[in-house]
């Protein structure tokens, strides 16, 4: 048993510490307060946190990046959001798919799409997967239904697969670089078994980016809308065997076992902010001549925010040393569900103390509330619980 | 004798908003366009054609002219428009509520000959209670349990010239209704103490800045009113000062009940079409659990504030001793409060994505619940307020 | 007309059973002779002085010789008894109601006539419905939204010989009042159907095994009885099968609120003598909190509780417009099981370690409490069918 | 950062688990039924559990014990408490003044009172803190205030302290040989200047033994009265200096803070009892034909049972190790006010979903919720959680 950590992990989340402190929460609420949902993402800020490595951070030393492990990743997921959620995660959705280049690409495809990753500031990534009808949005697929599934059609032609449909609610969808998008290549039989991954540039002939959703949280990360009309996407860009996409293992922790730490880490950056303004109001802000610390309700609250807080905390660190150590276990699952609930009632018990000023709620409390609710639909709604709960309970 | 069984004229009422919301508020309150900017302004064709219906002179006895309505009949109200839109529903309850005292019992005859016609006959014709300043001295927090200051000091001075005129100056902050107001009840200083004055919107000297829309953290109107050198004939001063007379906490429940049962019956609605895992949602346990809690959520939530709303228009029952002589209203408000906020964030929760995108309406009864939930002080205040009355100490 | 004040009767009759609470029963209830021992005896001379007050006969028309209750008198008296003693409670609760069911409604004239005096003399004649058998099908679970089947299986057959005499064969389980009852009224499976038959305990062939007192989880008397060859006259049948006549939730969630009420009354009064930090318990934030939710938990439960009460007693209201048309009585046992729980444990924590004391009646309070959160099928089943009311499901 | 567990503390993971599983689990429920609870004690078991070495666990090697460090007492007592709480904590009870005698003894007194400690395997430790008006039940002292503190009057008499006076709810107060006694050496200053600690054998003459408490959970851990009359305690017995026994640094994870520890641990077992049990169930109950795990409402709770669980073994692995690195934070406070909470809602989850099976609670499921209400006074009431909140706000 060892809680602590290694001098580069320090090191990483000193560096994390620093930018979200000097960068990031002097813009924060001023980018999310951007009416035009697309024109919240602020590029200097990407170029600046890429700089300093945030944005290849999880590509291995030898192909260029920083190769650092899992638990120096949930140490800078949450030292980011920390400052602002959103960027934070803006960061990380580059991770996501890092790993999955480093998992399931050939090494032509690595040299062709890695290069001009690492050698842009400004180049994100992103997954086409969820339609009007599939994806994070539609989890539990009945097994077996032909109806069911990504619609978005893919046919050769020669060479190429030529697309046609729509994505829905693809994050950066409307400013990644390049795209791993999930394809229907095969309707005859379940989705399932004919479902196939492709790389796609965002300057494919016949892909436009269609609208930028208008969140209420999470303002800074963009979520967009794919349309292909025709698409050409060279054969030469697919990833694995065709119909094959959904068949990878339940078993590595890359990709989706990454997206279920990467919610936990950043909602833990959530509470620590949360309780650092809480606990900074209490011992400021006074009424009548009291300071809010000397009153019961308030010192319950901070102590209950620190306990889930820390809670979580200590369970994101276990899962991130079973990801490093390959364990395969439920409790991704699980700390993803515990940080839905965390980051909801440590954000909401932050807003209680808040209400001890009066007057409207503070601006930057209210932004962690309207952040942490998205976590309802990502990590904590009923179908990702009975999902876990399923690998329990088999 | 014990019956919960409304009367005719109440459960005609109550028809009468309900339809009018379906047909005419509920179609432009969740239009897209009104959704998605941060601060749309406040609908006043709606309010106008609402008051068209009476229900701006509800409580005004129907000898007077009005509909003769009690607050729970106000709460029925209340409740009904706020299916449809809650801004309006706030405006027009704060002007019906108000109106019911004023032209009722303050005002005296030559006022209410003077005033009442003009009311009557103006369907843009608001009131507004300007009484609340920066600093609310009237929270409990540490001084629970503690023997209370009675002095509640008012910076807002009234003068009286030689001419018998009164001189206003000063500043109000957060007035309801403040922006559509035609007739302002102040609350002023003098040496001798406490008056209400009658300050018509059109004196000099008065200058009305609307609370920020976005952000400003209220439902309907909200404005601080600055009185320079207003000046008003010596008439306009009402002969009672009897502040505790002004009391609409069960209406301002009601409301939040509406803005739930909003979020809950498009909840509903939605689950019914929605397909997951082969079925539509509703039919999964999970989504009907949920659903069902919401549903008791709503019902004990609004059998409480009708409770509540009836001890207000029978005060003299507690002797009667058929109640517990706890703040009825207190109890209503912190119970209705958190259930109608759980409320609203499960049935957003059944929308997956859709719960958080700002062209949708959930986001919106979250928001308007979360408002609700902390408004003023918080709950905790008012839990202290019942703590005390438990332990019997004044 | 809306109106919750209770009539001279009710208030009478409330006062006097309080009284007699105090007087008669807490004294020995929380003795703690009678609380520490595992399985103390039902209180037999408590439950007769009760009968001798005339709450056995409550519900019986004062034409017949009763009070006249309705439904939500019995409520009332059921909380005021419970109070002192939920085991006095339930088991006059049960004979009450019953009796009112069973004399005004269910039996024809020779019959009541036969009956009445004897009941009506007899201090200790209590009742009792056998209807329960060992598995109940009446549980949603798995069926939640899938098509019902109507077909409830009784075990216990009654077959008439040729003099016209029933024959009764079976075994009913964990039937309330089966140790004190003078008549059972028995559902049984025909040839020709269900039947409903008088069977007076004294009968040939019946057996009566009281349910372990400790463990058993229930309040008041319970017991298994068993039919072998138990031979009843004709005369004894009942002309309706009406089993849903015989409705009782909103008595038994009374009796709750009694037990949690004193669980309250009790923390109350040592939070005011219990002196931590230099001053009593009640004067801390902290602990008036806690008192504040308790109250409120019981007042709303009491709210719903006499609302779904006043329905079962007057069924057309749902017709006159006003109510929602969901279960009432499931609301009102969920929400308020779970508030009432609540509340006996956060009573219990005002009292440290004499809150887990045998000796003291915290424990017991607490007990109770959990047994009627935790009874029959619990929650979700009661949950499951609001939600097919919400969906329309039939 | 590395979850593993080395070798050795695998090793007595596994022994703690098979005594569990062999010895503890058979008798568990049998013992907590037992009505006198003063009979509640196995020796046998106590003498079963000394042999493999868990009484004298903490014990330096050096000193003939087995030295083991937090982690691994961590570890054995969640193995023990998942077999049966209460006798886990019979056993760590003595660990607690174990560390006690190894931090704050004498050389001498070591030698006295470690040998027959070691030697003989029904030798338990107490502690005699509480009093009617001191101790565990009364947390917040008043600084300053005379009246406060212990009232066990210890004066000198040659060199022998002369005690007078009672001591409340003593653990092991019936069985223990050997006690940590705190006195009152001092009556002219506060008692946290004028407190003692002594070493009091059981055979003390002027000691006896009084009542043993009879508690509604943990009945296998007896509490008990201790009666001093002119009670006779060697000098030589005393630990530290007169009068210094508050006077302890808040820094070593000795005494109090391991007791921290314990309940977070003990709890930690009864959560994976509780985990185990409903897992146990939902696979192989079926209703009507279909297996419980079957029901998302039953899967929902499994899940969240398992997720609070492993929460709860992160938190407490963590403290466990901060403690062997002599790390000082509120984490141990935390962990502790934690395990209330989650210990309260897993086995409330777990009778939910024993609900399913109709009837009277499964008793063992009702031991799980009767030993987890416990916590609310010992590690989860408002004045526990205010204590560590006023740490970390400070």
């Amino acid at each position: 048993m060892d809680f602590s950590l290694n001098e580069e992990q320090l090191e990483w989340q000193m560096k994390a510490r620093k930018f979200a402190e000097e960068e990031i929460k002097p813009i924060s609420l001023a980018r999310d307060q951007i009416a035009n949902p697309a024109d919240t993402i602020d590029w200097e800020l990407i170029k600046k946190g890429s700089k300093i490595g945030f944005r290849t951070a999880v590509v291995s030393k030898e192909q260029g990046g920083h190769g650092i492990d899992y638990v120096t990743q949930a140490l800078i997921m949450a030292e980011l959001a920390r400052g602002d959620s959103a960027m934070s995660k803006t960061f990380s959705q580059c991770w996501k798919w890092s790993h999955l280049i480093a998992a399931a690409c050939t090494d032509e495809q690595r040299k062709r799409f890695l290069k001009p990753f690492l050698d842009d500031d400004t180049f994100v990534l992103g997954s086409g997967q969820t339609e009007a009808n599939s994806g994070s949005d539609n989890r539990m697929p009945p097994v077996g239904d032909l109806k069911a599934g990504p619609r978005l059609r893919a046919e050769l032609d020669g060479d190429f697969w030529v697309l046609n449909g729509e994505k829905q609610f693809i994050a950066n969808g409307n400013i990644a670089k390049l795209f791993f998008l999930t394809v229907r290549t095969d309707f005859s039989v379940p989705f399932t078994d004919g479902t196939t991954s492709l790389l796609v540039p965002w300057d494919t002939p016949g892909f436009r980016r269609g609208k930028c959703y208008n969140k209420s949280g999470w303002r800074f990360y963009q979520n967009g809308e794919m349309i292909f009309e025709n698409a050409r996407v060279p054969v030469s860009n697919q990833i694995g065997e065709t119909n094959m996409a959904l068949h990878k293992g339940d078993g590595d922790s890359s990709g989706d076992m990454f997206g279920d730490l990467e919610l936990a880490a950043n909602a833990l950056g959530i509470c620590d902010s949360a309780c650092e303004k809480a606990i900074s109001l209490a011992r400021n802000h006074s009424s009548e001549g009291e300071l809010l610390k000397e009153q019961q309700l308030v010192r319950l609250k901070i102590g209950r925010m620190s306990m889930l807080t820390e809670a979580l905390r200590s369970y994101v660190m276990r899962v991130a040393w079973e990801h490093d150590q390959k364990i395969h276990s439920t409790n991704a699952g699980l700390v993803m569900n515990l940080s839905t609930d965390t980051v909801q009632e440590v954000t909401e018990l932050c807003m209680d103390i808040y209400d001890n000023v009066g007057g409207p709620m503070d601006r930057g409390v209210d932004k962690l509330v309207r952040d942490s609710f998205i976590w309802s639909h990502l990590a904590g709604d009923s179908v990702q619980r009975l999902k876990v709960a399923g690998r329990i309970i088999k | 004798m014990y019956n919960l069984n409304l009367n005719e004229e109440q459960i005609a009422i109550r028809d009468t908003v309900c339809d009018f919301v379906k047909n005419e508020i509920t179609p432009v309150a969740v239009h897209p366009d009104r959704l998605e900017p941060f601060d749309p302004p406040l609908p006043s064709e709606l309010i106008d054609k609402a008051a068209e219906l009476g229900l701006r002179a509800l409580s005004i006895s129907e000898e007077l002219g009005g509909a003769g309505a009690d607050i729970l009949t106000c709460c029925i109200v209340a409740e009904e428009l706020a299916v449809g839109d809650a801004d309006v529903a706030s405006v027009l309850a704060e002007t019906a509520s108000l109106a019911g005292v004023l032209f009722e019992k303050l005002l005296n005859k030559e006022q209410r000959e003077r005033l009442l016609p003009v009311f009557l006959e103006d369907n843009q014709y608001h009131i507004a209670l300007a009484n609340s300043e920066a600093k609310s001295d009237t929270w409990i927090g540490n001084n629970y349990h503690r023997s209370k200051t009675t002095s509640s000091q008012i910076n807002t001075k009234a003068i009286q010239d030689k001419n018998g005129n009164w001189l206003i100056n000063g500043t109000k902050t957060r007035i309801s209704n403040a922006t559509v107001a035609k007739l302002f009840v102040v609350q002023a200083d003098t040496e001798e103490g406490q008056i209400l004055l009658l300050v018509p919107t059109k004196s000099n000297g008065i200058k009305v800045n609307e609370v920020d829309r976005d952000g400003g953290w209220y439902i309907g109107s909200c404005g601080d009113v600055t009185f320079t050198d207003c000046m008003i004939p010596a008439e306009n001063i009402i002969d009672s000062n009897a502040m505790d007379v002004f009391q609409n906490i069960g209406i301002s429940c009601a409301i939040n009940v509406g803005v739930a049962r909003a979020a809950f019956e498009t909840a509903v609605e939605y689950s019914k079409i929605r397909i997951q895992g082969g079925g539509p949602i509703i039919e999964h346990q999970a989504i009907g659990a949920k659903l069902a809690e919401v549903a008791i959520g709503l019902e004990v939530a609004r059998t409480i504030i009708w409770r509540a709303a009836w001890t207000s228009d029978n005060k003299t029952s507690i002797s009667e001793g058929n109640l517990t002589g706890l703040p009825l209203n207190n109890i209503a408000h912190i119970s209705s409060a958190e259930m109608l906020y759980k409320a609203a964030k499960d049935s957003a929760e059944c929308f997956g994505a859709m719960g958080v995108m700002r062209d949708m309406p959930l986001q919106k009864f979250i928001h308007q619940t979360r408002m609700f939930l902390h408004r003023s002080s918080g709950n905790d205040d008012s839990k202290l307020q019942i703590a005390e009355a438990v332990a019997g100490f004044e």
